[in-house]
């Protein structure tokens, strides 16, 4: 069992088990006939869409599959900073003075999965929102800017997400 | 409590369709859009709550998957042609 | 609710039939089978507002935003 | 009625208000998607998690979990593809110095 093999093995049973964990949220029984269909099922859909679900590339397993803990840990940090910057666009709106600019910088995220989760948590924390993303350079909109400077602009927005998504994936 | 957030939350999607109307831009108008497909998402997982039938939240998985194809493919099939907004 | 809704409707409908620009009037009816299916959901038929959901707003807009694009988008009469 | 769902409930009826106004009131497309996706995708959550709180243990909570993990997904990228296509289409950015400039000269005439 060369190398190959043993990695498709491994993006199925991904692709298997997340589909499955779908399964039986969606359902929420335990009957055996529930648990046949979904597991018949989902190991057919699992395995036509296996090269889509987990792409292969030759960077190996730790850029693809996330560490859980640090995982779960960026997600609470994540909810946590949107509520804290809604209340904060929240009295930007209420008193009316908005100073938005756009602003590019670089990230230092190697894989592309790492930049998309990198690109949907700027923009689903309140006050910022990413433009484009080209290879690994962002262009972000805004709202209260407090420089245009890229280094610090870069610190300032993505500071926390990129040391901790550094954790997860690789 | 749930029927008077449902009641709000309709007159909310009255004041966000203001924006599909007046605005200036095609942007504008998908902008509206947005937010009436997210508030109506919300306001059918908050009716099928109050009726307690777990069956209901099932349209509210169709719509949220078929709300984003639809953003998907206007955006998509838009963003060749410059100019023209 | 259902009158606000009904309402709603009549408006969107009327202003795509009035409006010069094809976007904006798919964007418009996008709206008008938002809030059918939320009236469907309303009446107690999950079913009829599941396909409404499906089509409406999947199906129906992605083939008016194709013929959009291949035929033009400003009005010329 | 306990207290988190009323808590909850409370700060998404909050948001959403907020994210109306914003939304009338902002200058440029861009000001104001940031204003209506994603205060709206804040409001939309604190319902979720308010109605989590309504239903408990049962067979709704699965449901209403597969529907807030694939909305928490499926938001911020129709944010950023909206954002994307008023950027690629060329709507110019709403700056502060601009209208402050332009306000000038049109008092200078």
């Amino acid at each position: 069992m060369d190398l190959r093999t043993r990695w498709a093995l491994v993006r199925f049973g991904i692709t298997f088990l997340s589909l499955f964990a779908g399964w039986l949220l969606f359902t929420w029984s335990l009957d055996s006939g529930s648990l046949l269909a979904g597991g018949v099922s989902s190991l057919a859909v699992s395995l036509v869409t296996y090269p889509i679900f987990v792409e292969e590339t030759e960077a190996g397993r730790r850029a693809h599959l996330p560490r859980p803990h640090m995982f779960l840990l960026f997600l609470a940090a994540l909810v946590f900073s949107m509520y804290v910057a809604s209340f904060r666009v929240l009295w930007r709106i209420l008193r009316g003075d908005i100073n938005p600019r756009v602003v590019h910088f670089r990230t230092r995220l190697k894989t592309d999965i790492a930049r998309v989760v990198l690109t949907s948590s700027i923009t689903l924390t309140p006050g910022t929102i990413t433009l484009d993303l080209d290879d690994d350079h962002l262009v972000v909109h805004w709202l209260d800017a407090q420089t245009t400077h890229s280094r610090y602009a870069g610190m300032l927005i993505k500071g926390a997400y990129e040391k901790l998504l550094r954790g997860v994936w690789l | 409590m749930l029927a008077w957030v449902i009641r709000f939350m309709v007159l909310s999607i009255v004041v966000s369709m203001v924006r599909v109307v007046i605005g200036p831009t095609v942007a504008d108008r998908m902008i509206g859009l947005n937010l009436v497909a997210a508030q109506t998402l919300a306001l059918l997982v908050l009716i099928s709550v109050s009726m307690e039938r777990s069956i209901y939240l099932d349209v509210a998985l169709v719509y949220d998957i078929f709300g984003f194809v639809g953003i998907l493919v206007m955006t998509r099939y838009f963003s060749g042609k410059k100019g023209e907004l | 609710m259902i009158e606000v809704l009904l309402v709603l409707m009549w408006v969107s409908a009327v202003i795509a039939l009035q409006i010069r620009d094809m976007l904006a009037a798919v964007l418009l009816l996008g709206v008008f089978s938002m809030l059918s299916c939320l009236i469907f959901f309303l009446l107690h038929a999950p079913d009829v507002a599941l396909t409404e959901a499906a089509v409406g707003t999947g199906v129906g807009t992605v083939m008016l935003i194709w013929i959009v694009y291949r035929t033009g988008r400003k009005d010329s009469t | 009625m306990n207290v988190g769902a009323a808590v909850f409930l409370g700060l998404g009826v909050l948001f959403s208000i907020m994210g109306n106004v914003g939304v009338l009131v902002f200058p440029d497309p861009y000001t104001r998607l940031q204003a209506s996706s994603t205060c709206t995708t804040t409001s939309v959550l604190s319902f979720f998690i308010g109605c989590m709180f309504i239903v408990g243990w049962g067979p709704m909570l699965g449901r209403l979990l597969v529907i807030t993990l694939f909305f928490f997904v499926t938001s911020p990228i129709s944010a950023h593809i909206i954002a994307r296509f008023a950027w690629k289409s060329g709507v110019v950015p709403w700056r502060k110095s601009f209208a402050m400039k332009r306000h000038a000269e049109r008092r200078d005439d």
